[in-house]
């Protein structure tokens, strides 16, 4: 009875608020096992729930606020891959940051992923903008959690920019649903051959404040600069966090309300290929991993923008394998950052001979985020590519995309584990990663070969199975696709190591490079001190305007009236005596003549 | 005499009570401060009952006198007023809890007549909140300004005396050269100043009168600081600590809005407020409040001062609120004054709880000090989240609502303000948090504490207390919205879709 | 002026006015303070004459007792205590009020063409209420002269205010001078008292005579001109000519002026009472019909007061007769009192005060 | 509370009591100018005070009960005779009048003592029971030229009264000589216009005058007669700018006389305006409705502004509430300009209000007079402290001058504003909330003075004031806080008083 009650309950809840449940727990867990058993626990609970899930019933959980219904738990094959993701690398970062003692840093953490797993199976507009400024609110404590002057300038930034897009979220969504009543998206529009993606007409009220609110968070090209500035000033831990989740929530959301949206193939075609130029000078690794995850999010962005369901499948499989390479990545960068105190392509080198592992696991990684036939980012990248090839209009933005790949393969495939663990020797010779990272790594690694070895695993969770099922069986294994991607990966080996031979490969800048940041970083600035004298005026004038009118009339009523003032000097009698004649002679005349 | 004419005599009398009581044994610190407690604790039970006899559908009412034929002195609670009452007197009691570590801490002089005169200010309130009409409303309106007087003046500095006289000069004017004469009009308009559901003038004035009206009665309360009538409220941070966090975070500035809720929601009511173009004045009056004061915000050093500026903000918020031409606006407003509340007052709180520890009242002191005080400024951390309105905060709600009705009714340009200065608000509040908590130690004049220990623990409770209670809200918000629903005749389970 | 009559009386009254005028001019004209007061005693002497010539002989009286005499008398003793010489005034500080006072002057005469014709029998004066007076006052009061009647009956109300006037007067110097040191107003030393034999006897011999003339006027107001008014005065003089010629503390040793302010309240009082006892007798206060109950009445042996038959006015008669006295009392006590605040108060005086 | 239901004298002492309110006072005066010592006049001044203003409350129950009162004096009817006549007006002005004197009577034993030299005290009394029987004649009578003599009565011996404010403020005798001069130009300005107007009539009885009136607006004679009464009426009751007496009158003047005064003068004057205006002359007349709208009204609220300022701006604590007197004369004026039942009802009521009020504030700056001479506002900081009780009585009277609620003043200010608003005048509604706000002002500077600031080191230092002082002091504050929350008493007959002059029924 009650398991049965207790297995219901678990059925009709929404899997993140179990993580949420136990981050509250997590700063006061005094021994690391209590702590290792809420990291990981409240992810397993959560997977538990999400598999137990029954089926695609609507409305499972629903709590009426304000007059709105608001609808807590509503998964479908669309939110169930992402959250599955979500899970998966919740319970990896909970194990990779077993060996910090930092029970801010673990709970927000937890709180963060617990928030995004809770977004993507909420199934209203109010409950989704919850969580979304949840995410940011539980996210900036990563970039603060370096405790330094620059964290927190960064933090401040990287809030602005993450409250600004909830804002913008929430202002749209008030004003959609002020104009239409409806909150659910499922019943906003019909669905997509059964499953509501896409959802949101771009000409509904409000619905370019939603789109603009996603875009930030999805780090749209010009606002993108909040993720290359916060990420590489975290903790080891930090980054990985953050790659995980803001910006797949933001893709599930663009899939969700916006797939199909003709501006998201160029927006999403851009964004994959303006990062490439910015990693390939980046000196910092993890920043260079930064561009590379906005690139890689151009990917999903332009797979969602096409719509059809092979893209949306490709989105979905992308942001999948992409949470798992990616964190791997960052966790094997956080590795050496841990061990040796810097990520500065400049500083390393030569590190695989006293971390083999963490070697390792980076090259799968890299393999991965290269595409590698048997990888997982072959397998999922290569249904965005054909979603695009697909159609023959989008012929340039395949192109685009054929360009960013080899891109991407260069500086995060080659570039990222050449300078740190191979290349010049730097002469560090730092400790293997502890157990508990090499622990996460390997486990993400396994994910990683596990997808690209058996992509029918990945493929049974994708929003529409029969499509992805289709593609499995004649598409994916072609040899054309295969020989591409290794022509590709091949020629870009040549060209690195050709560049990297005649010393013609570009110098990493060690400073700082400033992209559109710099509108943020320096602008800002400038436009507040510029705009601080006008300011104070104003403060002035709003604070003191009744000292200024209190100085106007005052001075002027002071000279009348005060002791020797015209108006209170003491009148003798004889002016009051005329004044009365004076009046009398006004009363007289007004009553004789009128 | 029934019951419900008993309790709106309690909760008259037992301030006033108290503070006779207080005055009697104002030599032994122990008990004057006991009582004061105790005080709180049966203020706050009288209201919570009253409270809760609204929500059943048997409000309270009284009349004590008629001074003149149809201008009585009368009670009747309706449910804005239940809950601005139960708001008031709890958080009264939690500001005594910290009152009680400041004042000692800080060795302040004059503590007698700082209890006396909050008590006084708390029968103040109750009569605002329970006024049958807008005459009685006036009555407590102005003998609350008159018994916050001595707190705000509670220094004795020059610069305290200015303060106050700033604070008399602009409230008791605007109430004598606006609010009063509101009244009167609409006394000679209606013959009558009865508060009355649905509006008392609705149908009995055009839209000239109607808009004269409304733009003195709500520039006459000036205690909700709408621009350009919120220099008082800046200039009274020279306070002592608890003053500003009851008063002018919670009791005086919500008097205010409240009395421009009450406006709105009774004497024009919502059918009359949509035609008159003067509301929509007000409406771009309290969004140009909303963003310059946030801006303003920005500048200020003084932590106090940086929060008072957020109150216009915020106070601004609520007067948007109550002129949209939108029933759930009322309720928006009456949620957000709520809220704003609790959340403002843990805020004011922490400044004090910071001040008393280690004397520092500026933004760039603080530096590194949430090393040694992680309490108070997570305290801080959670009800700036508040007040920019961020989820799991109560206030969250309140904007929402908000923010719906404006663009529900067309006034986008109220929303866009709104969104605006939430961003604002999140640039001025969150450092002081983050510096605190998160830089180096050191950063700024850290230093030894002032107090021995730092901040008191009742104190620290209190402001705990209160941060706490801004996400507790966030959960209770639709039975604190449908307790309020009447006031709009709206219910929200009908007309949502 | 219905008929271009060059008559006597409109000459003289032309004449006197034309006096009037010039005085007046002259008063205003001139720096001097105690030419001023002369020719206001003398301004007055002509508008006595004047309201005789119309007609107003008690009115004519009383300005002649007040305005010639007794306050006269007053003034002199008043600029013995200041300068003789009034302050000159720049012409330009005059012209604003000499020009609104012509304004208004002008516009007071454009009025007087709303008031009727001087002595025309259907004015408003003289139809209704003036009428009335005449028609009704011999058999409501039976005195014979009418103004008496109107004074002491019709109006005695007014007449009870303007004595308390008087005594509030009394009072009001009383309160302002009569308290403080002061020199007596003793023959200067050095200048034997027999130097003025002539004076003395003179005097000794008029102060019995005025105060009987004072006693012919109050007992005679009934038929003709006079009153207590003017009785008051008189009596007044008679003592202040004694303080003149025998010396201040002569006649304070005879009349102390405890006494006289004592006198000026009593008067007040017999006035007043006299009201109230027509209250207790159950009438209206000063109802004079009401003043003698029957039992008093009864107790008037008959033919005293002329034949009991015919219609009397015993009560009438009496109250007049009483409030007269009272008045009597009230001015010729007030009149020694204001004389005794300013005599005496020498600058020496003034200056001890002060310096106290 | 009902005025009808009010019988607190026999029906045959009823019927004589509007006379026996003037002539009680009247006798007492002499008997008091008589007295042995001080301390009889003091209780010779006392009970003629305390019967005169039972006859005022006597006559106030019969007037609510019987509408006008007609008493004839010498038992002739008018205009033959001389009638006293009295309204709701009347009866409320006089309750006022007898009222206040009353208190004061009782405050003198203290207060005399202080300020005026022993040997005066007697004639002192005299002369203020005098000038109460001159106000409360001036109210009742019913006839023109008796209300000249009365206006004189009252006046004559005040002037004197004000001097012998010397002891204590040398400046009285300037400001009584000021005070003479003036009041006998105003006097005599209306002495004239009576004589214009009975040459015009051949009636000095007001209501006969009324009736003769009706027909004579467009007589000259008339309209001089109006221009010469209600200016010299004007000079009485302190009218914006001729109100050049009152500030050194009241400020110099002994504290009996400036409360008695600044409770009773001016509103006698302004009640007898009041009745000339709406009564006498006939209604609508184009004179009557010119002067109401462009002299009275402008020069209303010039004093509204100016005097208040004037007050934020003075030094001296008594000069201040001198010319707050003249500005609340303003705020008078204002409610009469509006010509109409509720406006003059206002009117009245405010005059009843602020003559309590600022009977209360002379009052306690009188007690305070007794044991600090403090002129200058500096010198009365921190008396709050050690004069609780007096500082609270005068905070009390302040803030119905400034009118907060719950004081009379409040509901006196309400009542004007909103006739004014009713008769759609609103240039005076704004100008009684500027007024309003500059009273705030000086008021609260007095306040800030005497309740929050320390005293100066080596000030003479306040005491409390004695029983005999305080108790008449708690009981006019009493009555500006009872009236305020039950109005009732002042509301009937000023509303009686106006419908009657309009002849409306409430």
């Amino acid at each position: 009875m009650t398991v049965e009650r207790l297995a219901d309950w678990l059925a009709n809840t929404n899997p993140g608020f179990f993580i949420l449940f136990a981050a509250l727990f997590v700063p006061f867990a005094r021994s690391n096992i209590v702590r290792a058993l809420l990291l990981v626990g409240g992810p397993a609970v959560a997977l538990v729930a999400l598999i137990n899930a029954d089926g695609l019933s609507l409305n499972l959980s629903t709590l009426k606020i304000l007059g709105y219904e608001l609808v807590l738990y509503r998964p479908d094959s669309l939110s169930f891959v992402f959250g599955l993701a979500f899970i998966i690398a919740s319970a990896l970062v909970g194990i990779y940051s077993l060996h910090r003692r930092d029970a801010m840093q673990d709970s927000t953490a937890m709180l963060y992923a617990g928030a995004a797993v809770s977004a993507v199976f909420v199934g209203d507009l109010i409950s989704l903008f919850i969580m979304w400024e949840l995410t940011a609110i539980a996210s900036v404590f990563q970039v603060l959690a370096p405790r330094s002057q620059d964290s927190v300038r960064a933090a401040m930034r990287y809030l602005v920019f993450q409250i600004s897009s909830g804002l913008l979220v929430l202002a749209g969504v008030c004003m959609f649903v002020s104009a239409t009543g409806q909150t659910q998206f499922a019943l906003i529009a019909p669905s997509m051959a059964g499953l509501p993606v896409g959802v949101m007409d771009i000409a509904a009220p409000g619905a370019v404040l939603i789109l603009a609110g996603f875009g930030i968070k999805a780090a749209f090209p010009m606002v993108h600069n909040w993720l290359q500035d916060a990420y590489p000033k975290t903790t080891e831990t930090g980054a990985v966090v953050l790659s995980a989740f803001t910006t797949k929530l933001a893709v599930y959301a663009l899939a969700r309300y916006f797939a199909g949206l003709e501006w998201l193939i160029w927006i999403g075609a851009i964004m994959t290929v303006f990062p490439v130029f910015f990693a390939v000078i980046e000196n910092d690794l993890r920043k260079v991993l930064a561009y590379s995850l906005n690139n890689q999010v151009g990917f999903m962005v332009c797979a969602v923008g096409i719509g059809t369901q092979l893209a949306v499948n490709g989105a979905a499989a992308h942001a999948f394998a992409h949470i798992m390479y990616k964190a791997l990545l960052f966790m094997s960068m956080g590795a050496v950052l841990y061990r040796t105190g810097t990520t500065k392509a400049t500083d390393l080198g030569g590190l695989h001979r006293t971390m083999p592992w963490t070697t390792l696991f980076c090259l799968v990684g890299a393999a991965s985020i290269s595409a590698l036939p048997f990888f997982s980012g072959f397998v999922a990248k290569s249904m965005v590519m054909s979603a695009s090839y697909a159609d023959p209009a989008l012929f340039v933005v395949w192109i685009m995309l054929l360009f960013a790949s080899a891109g991407v393969l260069e500086h995060s495939g080659i570039k990222i584990p050449y300078f740190a663990f191979f290349g010049h020797d730097s002469g560090k010779r730092p400790q293997e990663a502890p157990f508990n990272m090499l622990m996460a790594m390997g486990l993400a690694a396994a994910l990683c070969i596990l997808i690209g070895v058996s992509p029918g695993w990945l493929y049974r969770f994708l929003p529409y199975e029969q499509v992805a099922r289709e593609y499995l069986a004649s598409d994916l294994w072609t040899a054309p696709h295969v020989l591409q991607q290794l022509q590709l990966l091949v020629f870009a080996m040549l060209a690195f190591m050709l560049l990297q031979w005649r010393k013609l490969y570009p110098a990493e800048a060690p400073g700082l490079i400033l992209d559109v940041e710099w509108l943020w970083r320096r602008g800002w600035p400038m436009l507040t001190s510029a705009l601080s004298a006008p300011m104070r005026q104003l403060g002035r004038w709003a604070g003191g305007q009744a000292g200024l009118i209190n100085g106007m009339v005052g001075g002027l009523a002071r000279q009348a009236f005060a002791p020797n003032g015209w108006a209170s000097a003491k009148v003798p009698f004889s002016v009051t005596a005329v004044c009365s004649l004076a009046i009398l002679g006004l009363v007289l005349a007004i009553a004789l003549f009128r | 005499m029934n019951g419900g004419e008993l309790l709106i005599l309690l909760a008259l009398t037992l301030p006033l009570f108290a503070a006779a009581m207080i005055y009697a044994v104002g030599r032994m610190p122990d008990v004057r401060e006991t009582l004061t407690l105790v005080a709180c604790i049966g203020l706050a039970i009288v209201a919570i009952s009253i409270f809760v006899r609204v929500g059943q559908g048997d409000p309270p009412a009284l009349t004590v006198a008629e001074p003149l034929p149809g201008l009585a002195i009368a009670f009747r609670v309706e449910p804005l007023g239940a809950l601005f009452a139960v708001m008031a007197s709890v958080l009264w009691g939690v500001n005594s809890l910290f009152s009680i570590g400041y004042m000692r801490g800080r060795r302040e002089a004059r503590q007698t007549r700082f209890y006396i005169c909050f008590a006084l200010a708390m029968f103040g309130v109750m009569g605002i909140a329970f006024a049958a009409n807008l005459f009685t409303l006036f009555l407590f309106y102005e003998a609350l300004t008159f018994v916050t007087y001595p707190l705000v003046t509670h220094a004795g500095t020059p610069a305290a005396r200015r303060a106050g006289r700033v604070y008399l000069v602009t409230l008791v004017g605007a109430s004598v050269l606006l609010f009063l004469p509101g009244i009167i009009g609409v006394q000679s308009m209606a013959g009558s100043t009865t508060f009355t559901p649905g509006g008392l003038l609705n149908g009995r004035v055009d839209a000239a009168a109607g808009s004269v009206l409304l733009l003195l009665l709500v520039f006459g309360a000036a205690k909700a600081a709408l621009m350009p009538l919120h220099g008082w409220l800046p200039s009274a941070m020279v306070a002592p600590a608890p003053v500003s966090a009851l008063l002018h975070a919670v009791a005086v500035v919500k008097a205010g809005v409240f009395a421009v809720l009450k406006v709105s929601a009774y004497i024009f009511g919502p059918d009359l407020i949509s035609t008159l173009p003067a509301a929509t004045w007000i409406l771009w009056m309290a969004a140009g409040s909303i963003v310059i004061a946030s801006l303003v915000a920005l500048t200020k050093d003084d932590l106090k001062t940086r929060l008072a500026w957020s109150t216009v903000s915020q106070l601004a918020y609520v007067t948007s609120a109550a002129m949209l031409p939108m029933a759930s606006g009322l309720v928006a407003g009456g949620l957000h004054m709520v809220f704003h509340a609790v959340a403002k007052i843990t805020l004011f709180m922490c400044a004090g709880a910071i001040y008393v520890a280690t004397g520092a009242n500026r933004v760039s002191e603080i530096g590194g000090l949430g090393r040694r005080m992680p309490w108070v400024f997570v305290a801080f951390l959670a009800a700036s989240f508040a007040i920019v309105g961020l989820p799991p905060m109560a206030a969250m709600w309140s904007k929402f609502l908000l923010i719906t009705a404006s663009f529900g009714s067309g006034e986008w340009f109220t929303a866009a303000a709104l969104i605006a200065s939430s961003l604002l608000s999140l640039v001025f509040l969150m450092p002081v948090a983050f510096r605190a908590l998160f830089s180096p130690a050191g950063d700024g004049a850290g230093g030894e504490f002032v107090r021995p220990g730092g901040t008191p623990v009742t104190s620290l409770v209190a402001l705990c207390v209160t941060a706490a209670a801004c996400v507790v809200l966030f959960v209770a918000v639709e039975p604190l919205a449908d307790y309020l629903a009447p006031i709009a005749a709206v219910s929200f389970m009908e007309t949502a879709p | 002026m219905t008929a271009p009559v060059l008559e006597a009386s409109f000459a003289l009254n032309v004449a006197l006015l034309l006096m009037l005028v010039v005085l007046a001019a002259a008063v205003v004209w001139t720096r001097s303070l105690l030419a001023a007061i002369l020719l206001m005693s003398v301004y007055s002497l002509v508008s006595a004459t004047w309201l005789m010539v119309m007609d107003a002989p008690d009115v004519a009286f009383t300005e002649a007792v007040v305005g010639a005499g007794i306050s006269t008398i007053v003034a002199l003793g008043a600029i013995l205590l200041t300068r003789g010489e009034a302050v000159r005034v720049s012409w330009k500080r005059q012209v604003v009020p000499g020009l609104l006072a012509g304004l208004v002057g002008g516009l007071l005469i454009y009025a007087m063409s709303g008031l009727p014709d001087f002595g025309d029998p259907a004015s408003p004066a003289n139809s209704h209420v003036g009428r009335a007076y005449l028609e009704t006052a011999k058999r409501d009061i039976g005195a014979p002269n009418v103004v008496t009647a109107v004074l002491g009956s019709y109006r005695g109300f007014d007449t009870l205010g303007e004595t308390v006037v008087i005594l509030a007067a009394c009072i009001g110097v009383a309160l302002m001078l009569g308290f403080g040191p002061r020199a007596t107003l003793a023959p200067p030393a050095g200048a034997p008292g027999d130097h003025h034999v002539v004076l003395r006897v003179t005097a000794k011999m008029l102060v019995p005579l005025i105060i009987l003339f004072a006693l012919y006027v109050q007992f005679h107001g009934d038929l003709g001109a006079g009153g207590g008014f003017q009785a008051g005065v008189i009596a007044a003089v008679a003592i202040i000519l004694h303080a003149l010629v025998f010396g201040l503390r002569e006649t304070t040793a005879a009349i102390p002026p405890q006494a006289a302010r004592a006198v000026a309240a009593l008067g007040v009082v017999v006035y007043a009472g006299v009201g109230i006892v027509c209250i207790v007798n159950g009438g209206g206060f000063l109802d004079y019909d009401h003043l003698l109950t029957p039992q008093i009445e009864a107790m008037i042996p008959a033919g005293l007061l002329g034949d009991p038959d015919k219609p009397h006015h015993w009560g009438q008669y009496f109250g007049i007769l009483a409030i007269e006295l009272g008045v009597l009392m009230t001015v010729s006590a007030t009149m020694i009192t204001i004389f005794y605040g300013f005599a005496g108060r020498t600058i020496d005086a003034i200056a001890a005060e002060l310096r106290r | 509370m009902q005025l009808e239901a009010l019988y607190v004298a026999q029906p045959a002492l009823t019927a004589q009591a509007p006379i026996l309110a003037i002539a009680v006072p009247l006798i007492g005066a002499c008997a008091a100018a008589l007295a042995p010592s001080g301390r009889a006049g003091w209780m010779i001044s006392v009970v003629a005070a305390m019967v005169s203003a039972w006859m005022a409350l006597a006559v106030a129950g019969e007037v609510m009960r019987e509408g006008v009162i007609l008493y004839q004096l010498g038992g002739f009817a008018p205009p033959a005779g001389i009638a006293l006549r009295v309204d709701a007006m009347g009866a409320l002005i006089a309750l006022l009048i007898g009222a206040v004197g009353t208190l004061a009577a009782v405050f003198s034993g203290h207060s005399l003592a202080a300020e005026v030299r022993p040997e005066k005290h007697t004639l002192f009394q005299a002369g203020f029971l005098l000038a109460q029987a001159g106000m409360v004649g001036l109210v009742y009578t019913g006839d023109a030229f008796n209300a000249f003599v009365f206006l004189e009565v009252s006046s004559i011996g005040t002037y004197a009264l004000v001097a012998a404010g010397e002891r204590r403020d040398r400046r009285a005798l300037p400001a009584a000589f000021n005070y003479l001069i003036m009041g006998t130009i105003g006097a005599t300005f209306y002495v004239i216009g009576v004589g214009f107007l009975y040459g015009a009539t051949g009636t000095l009885n007001m209501a006969d005058m009324a009736a003769r009136l009706g027909t004579l607006d467009q007589n000259a004679a008339v309209q001089a007669g109006f221009a010469f009464i209600v200016a010299g009426l004007g000079v009485k009751a302190a009218m914006f700018p001729l109100h050049g007496w009152l500030p050194g009158a009241y400020a110099h003047g002994p504290s009996l006389i400036s409360l008695f005064l600044a409770a009773t003068a001016t509103k006698a004057a302004i009640y007898l305006m009041a009745r000339f205006l709406f009564e006498v002359f006939p209604d609508g007349a184009a004179f009557g409705d010119m002067f109401l709208q462009w002299v009275l009204a402008p020069l209303g609220a010039a004093a509204v502004i100016v005097c208040s300022l004037q007050a934020v701006f003075a030094r001296e604590l008594r000069r201040m509430i001198a010319f707050s007197s003249v500005a609340q004369v303003g705020f008078i004026f204002l409610g009469f300009s509006l010509a109409n039942a509720s406006g003059l009802s206002a009117a009245l009521f405010y005059m009843t209000a602020h003559g309590l009020m600022k009977a209360a504030m002379f009052m306690a700056l009188g007690g305070l007079a007794i044991s600090i001479g403090a002129r200058r506002l500096e010198d009365f900081a921190g008396v709050a402290r050690e004069a609780p009780w007096t500082a609270v009585a005068f905070g009390i009277g302040a803030a119905s001058l400034v009118g907060t609620p719950l004081t009379m003043g409040f509901l006196a200010k309400w009542q004007i504003m909103e006739a004014a608003l009713a008769g759609g005048r609103i240039w005076i509604f704004a100008v009684m909330a500027a007024g309003s706000v500059l009273t705030l002002v000086y008021v609260g500077r007095i306040i800030e003075v005497m309740f929050f600031r320390e005293p100066a080191p080596g000030a003479p230092r306040a005491k409390e004031s004695p029983v005999g002082v305080l108790v008449p002091l708690l009981i006019l504050a009493g009555l500006s806080l009872w009236f305020g929350i039950d109005a009732s008493l002042p509301q009937q007959l000023a509303q009686a008083g106006a419908a009657s002059l309009f002849e409306v029924r409430p």
